[in-house]
C-alpha cells in the first residue's frame, strides 16, 4: 500500500498536468537523480563508464529523438546513422576550426545543424508516407556517410578520412580526448540527458506534443482541425535530428573519441536505435531510456555470462547473442508490442492495487 | 433565397446574415461529377442542414466547405470574403471546424488530449517556452483546459477525462468528437452525419447537444444527415441534394412539400 | 529507470567474480563474427594457437605461463571499446585490435593507460613516428609500404621504367582503402605513371560498374586495397573481365586463400603483398602438430593452420612473445607490466638466426624497432597464387619499400596529430 | 558510333542484368508484403540463410558441428559425403518451408491484427535471429556455392560484336552468370503467375491479398496461405541465394543484398510483382549509368548505394502513388 494514488488529490490543473502524478513516483525519480549525481560518480569504476553507462546515456539521447519522430509524431526513420553522422562531424569542424568554442556549444550547435540537414531531408514526408518514407529515408542515411567519406574538407584532409576528438575542457576537467577522467565524462552526458530529456517532456507534453501526435494518428483529420502538416512534420524532423545529432557528436567526442563514419555511423546504427524505440515503447520517454538501456546492456550482459561465467568460445557467443537479442525482441514483441513502457505501465497498475487486487 | 438580411425562427432565435456562401459549386473526380453547380448560404446562429439519399455528395459538399476537396467551378464565400486557394488547416484557422462521419479522432490520445487538440488553433506559444514549461506555456496550458474542461462537463464526460478515446463506445467517441470541434469556438461547425449509427436514445442526446451548442453559444452549425425525421426537428433550414444536384432548399415544412424531395426519397426512377 | 540498475547490479556481480592471476596476459580483439569473419577467423587461430604451443611447450614466455583473453569485436568500434575497457584491467600486455577504426579509437586511451598497441599491418601509418606515438607500433609493415612495395614490383618486372604506364587503384571505400592514395600519388608523381582511383562501397558484393570501367580504360596493373567479401567478388571480376591475373596485385588484406578459392581456375597467377611467411612448410608447424593439435587444443575449427592470414597471426602472436623476452632481459623481471612490454616492443630486433632457432627461418623480415621508428623498414614480399596446387608461392623476397617517400608522409601526419594533441616529441 | 557510345550502351545492358538481380531480392518482399501485408525484413537473410543449408548439404556438412564440439569435445566436422546440386536445392527448399512452418506457428501466428510497424519490427528480430542461428548451425567462414552455373564473360556475344566499334572496342561484356538469372527469373515470375491463376492455392492467394477478411469469410485459412506464402518466398530466397552466392561466395554479406532491393520496392511498389522487376531494371540502369556518366567521372565513384535511393525517392516525390499505383484520392 506503499505505492498509492489514493487520497493524492489534485486541486489545480497545473498539478495534474506535472511529469509524475503520483508522489511515490515523483520521489523515485528524484533519487534516482540524486543517485546518478551524487552517488554513481564515486562507485562506478572505468569499465561500466566507458563500456555501458556512457553508450547508454549516449543512446538515450538518440532514442529520445528517433521516439519524437516515430513515436510522437509516427514518422518513420531509417537515416539515424546518417543524421548522428552529421552530428559527429559538424562537433569535429567545430573543434578543430574553433579552438576557443566551449565544447557545450560544439555539441548544441552540432545539434543544430543536424536539425536543419533532417529537415531538408524530411521534406518528402509530406508526400510520401508509411514503409515508403521509412525506405525513403535510408537515402539520408547512404547519401550522407557516401558524402563524408568522399569530401576531404569534413575530416580536415587526413589520409585516412578518420576522424579524432581533441581535447576540450569545462571548469579546468578535460571531457574529451585521451586524458578524459570517465567520472567527468559520465558527468557532462548526464548533465545532457537530463536537460533535453526534460525539455523533450515539456515538448510533448502541451500544443507541440498534441500536434505531433495528431499527425501521426490521423494526418487527414490532423490537418483539417487546423495543424499544418508540413511544419509539424518538419518541427519533429528538426527537433528529432537535433537530439540524435547532439548523440552523434557525443557519440564521437565524448565516448568514442575517434571515428569513421562508415563503421561508426553504418545503417546497423539507425536499426539500433530503431529498435531501442520500439523495444521501449513508441511515445515514451521513459521507453527510450528502457530500450536504451536495454539494447545496451543485453549484448554485455550476455557476454559476461557466456564467455566469463561459461567459458564458451567467443565467436558461438557471439551467434548466440544474435539469436537470444533476436528471439528476445520477437518475444517483447508478442508479449508487449507496446514495449518496456507499457509493461512497466501495468506493472505499476497491479501495484496501486497490491496487496488488495479487488 | 431572396436577398433577405436576417429573419426570425419560430422559437424567437434571430437569424443574421450569411455567414458562408457557396455559389455555382461544381465539383469533379476525374469524369465524374460529385456535384454539379450548386448554390446555398449559411447564415450566422441558424442551424442549416443537408440532407440527400447516399451518393448524393453531401460529404463531398461538406469537404468543399472546409476546403479539403476544391471545386472546379463556382466560389466560396465565408464571412464576405471570397476564398483563395487554401489548404484544410488554413481554413480551420479562419473557424471552421468539423465532425467526421467515420470519427476521425485520435486513437493513441485520451479524451482529454482529444478535446484539447481542439483548442490548437487558438495555442500561440513558441517551441522555446514550450521547451521552458513554466510560464507562457503553462499558463496557456491552463487557460485552455478550464475551457475544455467546460467543454467536458457540457458534454458529460467528466468520467472518461484520461481514457485513451480507442476504449470509448461508439456513442461517446461521437461525442467527444463533437467537444473537440466545439473546442475550437468555431464560427461555423459542421457536422457530418452526426447521428449515424446510434440508437433513438443516443440520437435524442445528441440532437439535444446540437440545439444545445446552437442556442448556449449561438454557433452556427451545418450538419449533414440523411434520417429526415431528426433534421425536421432541430434544423432552420434545410438543402436537399440527389446526385450531385440541389432539388430543395427551404424550412422543413417547405422542404417536407416538395415534389422532387418526396420522389428522390421515395426512390422514383430519373430521367 | 530502475531495471537498468538491477541488470547493472547482477552485471557487476558477474565481471567482479573472475580472479586476476599472475600470468602474462594478451589480449586477442578477434571477430569471428560480422561481415569480415571469413578474414577474422583464420588471423585469431593463427595469433591463438602460437601462445598456446608456447605454453605447452616452453611452459610459457620465461617460465610464466601466457594467458590469452579473446574478446569478440565483430569488426566494431564500440564492442572494441567494451574489449578494451574489460580486458585492461586483467593487466593486458599488448593489444592487436585487428581493426583500423579500433586501433583510431585505442590510440588515445592506450597512450594515457601506459599500454603498448601492436597494428600489424594496419592501423594508424603515421604512427610509425615512436616521438609522436610513445605506444603504438606498426612493424614490420604498414599500409603506405605495401602501396610502396606494390609499385617496386611493378617498376621490377618493367625494368625499373614504367612511365606512361597506367596502375589502377581498386580500393574499400572507408579509412582502411584511402590509406594508399597519397602514397601513390606522390609515386605516380616520381616514377611517372598514371593514377586512377576506383572505390568501392561497402560490402562490395556488386561492382560491375568498376571492373567495366577497368576493362574500358585497360590499366596496365590494378592494385587493390579490399577487405571481406569484396575481395572475393573482385577477384572473380577480374577473371570474367580476363583481366590477366598477374597484373592484378592486392594489398595482405586482400591475399587469404578464402578471397581466390571461390574464383576456382581463374584465380590462378593472382599476387598479393606479404611481410610473412606462406604455407606450412616450416619446422615450426611440427611443434603446432604435436603440442597444439594433437592434445586437441587448437583454436576454433582447427582447420585455418598454413593459411595466409593463419599464418599472420601466427607471425603476430611470435613478434608479441619475441618483445616479452626482450622486455624481461632488458628488465630482468619474469612478470613484466604493460610499460616493460612497451619497452621490450621498442627495443625488438628479428633477425635471421632468432627466426631459424624458432623453426621459423625467413618467415618474416628482418628488422629492428626503435625509439624514432616504430614501423621497422616496411620490407614486403609478394606472393602468388597456384590455383592448381591451392597454394600460395612467396615469389620474391622481403624487399624495401620507398622510405623516402613515406618518410616524408610520416612526419607530415604525425606532425598534424602531435599539434592537434599537444604531444611533445620524445626520443631526444 | 563512337566507342563511348558502346561502351554506355555496354553499361545500359549491365545495368539490366544487375536489375535482374535486384528484382529476384525484391520479389520474396513483394509476396509477403502482398499476402500478409508484413514488410518482411528477413529476406536478405533468408537467401543468406537457404544459401548457407544448400552448401552445406552439398559439402555434407554437419549441422551444429562446432557446437557439439565445444559442448561434448568431439571432433565432427562432415558426414563425408557429395551430395549432387540438384538434391540439395531440394533438400535445401525442404528446409525452407520448415522454416516457413515455424515462423508461423511461432511468431505470426501471435502477432495477429498488430500494427505494420511492429510487425516490420518482429521480422528484424527474426532476421537477428537467423543471422545468429544460420552461423551457428553452418559457421561464419566463407563458403563456395557451385550448383554448375557458368561465370565469366559471355565470349559468343564479345567476339560477334567487337566490330561495331574502334579499336578500342573489345565487343560487349556480359557475365554469363547475369544471362542465367535472367532467364532464371524469368522462368520464376512465369511460373507464379500461373501458379496464381490456375492453381486453387494461387486463387485463394490473391483473394487473401485482396481481401483478408472476405478471403476469411468464404472460408480460407489465413494460417495455411502464410505458410504457402512464407514458403514460396523462402523458394524465391534459395534461388536469390544461389544467383547471389555463386557470384560472392556465401558468407554473411549475403544478407545485405536486401538493401538492393529496398529502393526497387519502393519505386516498384510493396505489392506489385511486374513493379518489382520493372523497377528493378530502373534501378539497375540508373544507377550503372549514373556512376558511368555522372558518378565515376566527377564524384569520385561509388555512388550506387545512395543513387538508387534518391531515384527512388525523387520519383515517389512527384509521383507517390508509385509505378503501377493509381492516383490517390484521399478522403475522410
Amino acid at each position: 500500500m506503499i505505492y498509492r494514488e489514493a487520497g493524492d488529490f489534485k486541486t489545480s490543473y497545473a498539478k495534474d498536468q506535472q511529469t509524475f502524478p503520483i508522489a511515490f513516483d515523483r520521489w523515485g525519480y528524484f533519487i534516482t537523480l540524486a543517485f546518478a549525481f551524487l552517488v554513481v560518480p564515486f562507485i562506478i569504476n572505468d569499465y561500466w563508464i566507458n563500456a555501458v553507462v556512457l553508450p547508454f546515456l549516449i543512446y538515450a539521447i538518440a532514442a529520445i529523438g528517433l521516439n519524437i519522430l516515430t513515436g510522437y509524431c509516427g514518422q518513420v526513420s531509417l537515416g539515424s546513422g546518417g543524421f548522428m553522422a552529421v552530428g559527429a562531424y559538424a562537433a569535429y569542424k567545430l573543434m578543430t576550426g574553433f579552438p576557443d568554442l566551449n565544447i557545450v556549444f560544439v555539441i548544441f550547435l552540432s545539434g543544430g545543424v543536424t536539425a536543419l540537414v533532417g529537415m531538408l531531408f524530411g521534406l518528402p514526408s509530406l508526400r510520401i508516407k508509411g514503409f515508403y518514407l521509412a525506405v525513403a529515408t535510408l537515402a539520408a542515411q547512404f547519401f550522407l556517410v557516401w558524402l563524408f567519406n568522399k569530401v576531404p574538407w569534413f575530416y580536415n584532409y587526413s589520409a585516412s578520412g578518420q576522424i579524432s576528438a581533441p581535447e576540450r575542457s569545462i571548469f579546468g576537467y578535460a571531457v574529451t580526448g585521451a586524458n578524459a577522467l570517465p567520472a567527468v565524462s559520465y558527468l557532462f552526458c548526464l548533465c545532457f540527458v537530463v536537460i533535453l530529456a526534460w525539455a523533450a517532456r515539456n515538448l510533448t507534453r502541451g500544443a507541440n506534443g498534441r500536434k505531433w501526435m495528431a499527425i501521426r494518428d490521423m494526418d487527414i483529420a490532423a490537418e483539417i482541425i487546423g495543424v499544418n502538416p508540413l511544419k509539424t512534420k518538419l518541427t519533429a524532423f528538426g527537433v528529432s535530428s537535433f537530439y540524435i545529432g547532439i548523440a552523434g557528436a557525443m557519440l564521437f567526442a565524448v565516448y568514442l573519441g575517434a571515428a569513421e563514419v562508415g563503421e561508426a555511423f553504418g545503417i546497423s546504427k539507425s536499426f539500433l536505435i530503431l529498435f531501442m524505440v520500439i523495444i521501449g515503447g513508441l511515445g515514451s520517454i521513459f521507453g527510450s531510456f528502457a530500450g536504451a538501456a536495454f539494447m545496451v546492456l543485453m549484448p554485455v550482459l550476455l557476454k559476461n555470462v557466456m564467455v566469463g561465467q561459461l567459458g564458451w568460445p567467443t565467436d558461438m557467443a557471439a551467434h548466440f547473442e544474435f539469436v537470444i537479442v533476436g528471439g528476445l525482441i520477437v518475444l517483447f514483441l508478442i508479449v508487449e508490442p507496446h514495449g518496456l513502457a507499457q509493461l512497466w505501465r501495468l506493472a505499476k497498475e497491479k501495484l496501486r492495487l497490491w496487496p488488495f487486487p479487488h | 433565397m431572396n436577398a433577405i438580411d436576417s429573419y426570425l425562427t419560430p422559437d424567437g432565435r434571430t437569424i443574421g446574415a450569411p455567414v458562408m456562401e457557396m455559389k455555382n459549386i461544381t465539383l469533379r473526380f476525374g469524369g465524374v461529377v460529385a456535384i454539379k453547380d450548386i448554390s446555398f448560404d449559411i447564415r450566422e446562429g441558424e442551424i442549416r442542414a443537408i440532407i440527400g439519399p447516399n451518393g448524393a455528395g453531401k460529404s463531398s459538399m461538406l469537404n468543399v466547405m472546409n476546403g479539403f476537396y476544391h471545386p472546379q467551378e463556382g466560389e466560396v464565400h465565408f464571412r464576405g470574403e471570397k476564398r483563395g486557394p487554401m489548404r484544410p488547416h488554413q481554413i480551420a484557422h479562419q473557424g471552421i471546424a468539423r465532425t467526421f462521419q467515420n470519427i476521425a479522432l485520435f486513437k493513441g490520445m485520451s479524451t482529454l488530449d482529444n478535446i484539447m487538440t481542439g483548442r490548437l488553433t487558438h495555442m500561440k506559444t513558441g517551441m522555446l517556452s514550450q521547451i521552458k514549461w513554466w510560464g507562457a506555456a503553462q499558463r496557456e496550458e491552463t487557460a485552455n483546459r478550464e475551457l475544455v474542461e467546460k467543454i467536458i462537463d457540457f458534454l458529460e464526460i467528466q468520467t472518461i477525462r484520461k481514457t485513451p478515446v480507442g476504449r470509448l463506445p461508439y456513442g461517446l467517441q461521437k461525442r467527444v468528437e463533437l467537444g473537440r470541434a466545439l473546442a475550437a469556438e468555431p464560427k461555423l461547425l459542421l457536422l457530418d452525419e452526426p447521428m449515424a449509427g446510434m440508437n433513438v436514445e443516443e440520437k435524442e442526446d445528441m440532437s439535444r447537444f446540437i440545439l444545445d451548442v446552437n442556442d448556449e453559444f449561438g454557433t452556427t452549425i451545418a450538419l449533414i444527415e440523411h434520417d429526415m425525421g431528426v433534421v425536421m426537428d432541430i434544423a432552420d433550414r434545410v438543402v436537399v441534394m440527389d446526385y450531385g444536384k440541389k432539388i430543395g432548399d427551404g424550412t422543413p415544412e417547405e422542404v417536407r412539400t416538395n415534389q422532387d424531395v418526396i420522389d428522390a426519397y421515395l426512390g422514383v426512377a430519373h430521367d | 529507470m530502475k531495471m537498468t540498475k538491477l541488470a547493472a547490479f547482477a552485471a557487476t556481480a558477474i565481471t567482479m567474480a573472475s580472479p586476476v592471476l599472475a600470468d602474462l596476459v594478451f589480449p586477442s580483439l578477434s571477430y569471428r563474427t560480422g561481415p569480415y569473419a571469413a578474414g577474422g577467423i583464420p588471423f585469431a587461430d593463427g595469433y591463438a594457437d602460437y601462445f598456446t604451443m608456447v605454453n605447452a611447450r616452453d611452459g610459457g614466455i620465461g617460465g610464466v605461463p601466457i594467458k590469452m583473453i579473446e574478446c569478440e569485436t565483430g569488426y566494431n568500434t564500440e564492442k572494441g571499446v567494451e574489449c578494451y575497457e574489460s580486458t585492461k584491467g586483467e593487466g593486458a600486455l599488448v593489444y592487436q585490435p585487428l581493426s583500423t577504426g579500433i586501433t583510431y579509437q585505442l590510440i588515445p586511451k592506450v597512450t594515457a593507460d601506459g599500454i603498448p598497441m601492436h597494428t600489424m599491418g594496419y592501423g594508424r601509418t603515421s604512427a610509425a613516428n615512436g616521438k609522436v606515438f610513445s605506444n603504438v607500433f606498426n612493424y614490420p609493415a604498414n599500409y603506405w609500404n605495401g602501396a610502396s612495395n606494390a609499385v617496386n614490383h611493378i617498376l621490377d618486372i618493367n625494368d625499373g621504367n614504367i612511365e606512361g604506364k597506367t596502375i589502377a587503384l581498386v580500393y574499400h571505400n572507408s579509412a582502411y582503402g584511402k590509406e594508399p592514395i597519397r602514397t601513390l600519388e606522390e609515386l605516380s608523381k616520381k616514377h611517372g605513371f598514371k593514377l586512377s582511383l576506383l572505390a568501392v562501397d561497402h560490402p562490395g558484393q556488386e561492382q560491375k560498374s568498376q571492373w567495366l570501367q577497368i576493362r574500358r580504360e585497360k590499366p596496365d596493373y590494378v592494385v587493390m586495397y579490399g577487405w571481406g567479401v569484396m575481395n572475393q567478388v573482385a577477384v572473380q571480376e577480374a577473371a570474367n573481365i580476363r583481366f590477366p591475373m598477374e597484373n592484378f596485385i592486392g594489398i595482405w588484406w586482400s591475399g587469404g586463400e578464402h578471397d581466390v578459392l571461390p574464383a576456382g581456375d581463374a584465380a590462378n597467377g593472382y599476387k598479393a603483398l606479404t611481410f610473412h611467411g606462406v604455407g606450412k612448410d616450416y619446422p615450426v608447424f611440427a611443434d603446432v602438430q604435436k603440442y597444439v593439435v594433437e592434445p586437441g587444443n587448437a583454436a576454433g575449427a582447427g582447420d585455418q593452420i598454413g593459411t595466409a592470414v593463419y599464418n599472420r597471426g601466427f607471425y603476430a602472436a611470435m613478434l608479441a612473445v619475441e618483445a616479452a623476452k626482450t622486455a624481461q632481459e632488458i628488465h630482468g623481471v619474469k612478470d613484466i607490466t604493460p610499460a616493460m612490454m612497451r619497452d621490450g616492443m621498442e627495443a625488438l630486433v628479428i633477425d635471421e638466426a632468432k627466426m631459424t632457432a624458432l623453426g621459423m627461418p625467413n618467415f618474416g623480415p628482418s628488422f629492428s624497432v626503435s625509439c624514432e621508428n616504430h614501423g621497422g623498414p616496411g620490407l614486403g614480399g609478394v606472393a602468388q597464387w597456384d590455383a592448381g596446387a591451392k597454394e600460395w608461392k612467396l615469389i620474391s623476397d622481403y624487399a624495401p619499400s620507398d622510405m623516402e617517400v613515406i618518410g616524408e608522409l610520416i612526419v607530415e601526419d604525425s606532425m598534424a596529430f602531435a599539434a592537434e594533441n599537444n604531444i611533445e616529441e620524445r626520443c631526444n | 558510333m563512337s566507342a563511348n557510345f558502346y561502351f554506355g550502351v555496354e553499361v545500359f545492358l549491365n545495368g539490366l542484368m544487375a536489375g535482374v538481380m535486384y528484382s529476384l531480392v525484391a520479389l520474396g518482399f513483394v509476396l509477403i508484403f502482398k499476402a500478409s501485408g508484413i514488410f518482411n525484413y528477413a529476406q536478405g537473410v533468408m537467401a543468406l540463410f537457404a544459401a548457407l543449408t544448400l552448401v552445406g548439404f552439398q559439402n555434407g556438412q554437419i549441422p551444429f558441428a562446432h557446437l557439439i564440439n565445444a559442448i561434448f569435445g568431439t571432433d565432427l566436422h562432415h558426414f563425408g559425403w557429395h551430395m549432387p546440386a540438384f538434391l540439395a536445392i531440394l533438400c535445401a527448399l525442404g528446409v525452407m518451408i520448415l522454416f516457413a512452418f515455424l515462423v508461423e506457428r511461432y511468431i505470426l501466428k501471435h502477432l495477429v491484427n498488430q500494427e505494420p510497424i511492429i510487425l516490420f519490427m518482429a521480422t528484424i528480430g527474426l532476421a537477428y535471429f537467423m543471422e545468429g542461428f544460420g552461423d551457428l548451425m553452418w559457421g561464419s567462414d566463407i563458403k563456395k556455392l557451385d550448383v554448375g552455373i557458368p561465370q565469366g564473360g559471355n565470349i559468343w556475344l564479345e567476339e560477334n560484336t567487337a566490330f561495331l566499334g574502334g579499336e578500342d572496342f573489345y565487343g560487349f561484356y556480359l557475365d554469363n552468370l547475369d544471362i542465367w538469372a535472367t532467364v532464371l527469373a524469368a522462368i520464376l515470375v512465369t511460373s507464379l503467375v500461373l501458379f496464381s491463376q490456375y492453381t486453387k492455392t494461387g486463387r485463394a492467394l490473391r483473394a487473401v491479398a485482396d481481401d483478408h477478411q472476405a478471403a476469411l469469410s468464404v472460408g480460407i485459412s489465413l494460417r495455411s496461405i502464410w505458410v504457402i506464402v512464407w514458403s514460396i518466398a523462402g523458394f524465391v530466397a534459395l534461388v536469390a541465394g544461389i544467383m547471389w552466392g555463386s557470384k560472392s561466395g556465401v558468407q554473411f554479406s549475403l544478407s545485405l543484398i536486401a538493401l538492393k532491393a529496398l529502393p526497387v520496392l519502393m519505386l516498384g511498389g510493396f505489392t506489385s510483382i511486374p513493379g518489382a522487376i520493372i523497377g528493378g531494371l530502373i534501378i539497375g540502369v540508373g544507377e550503372k549509368m549514373f556512376e558511368f556518366l555522372i558518378g565515376a567521372p566527377f564524384l569520385g565513384g561509388a555512388t550506387e548505394n545512395w543513387f538508387a535511393y534518391m531515384l527512388a525517392l525523387l520519383f515517389l516525390v512527384f509521383r507517390p502513388q508509385g509505378l503501377f499505383g493509381e492516383k490517390i484520392i484521399e478522403r475522410v
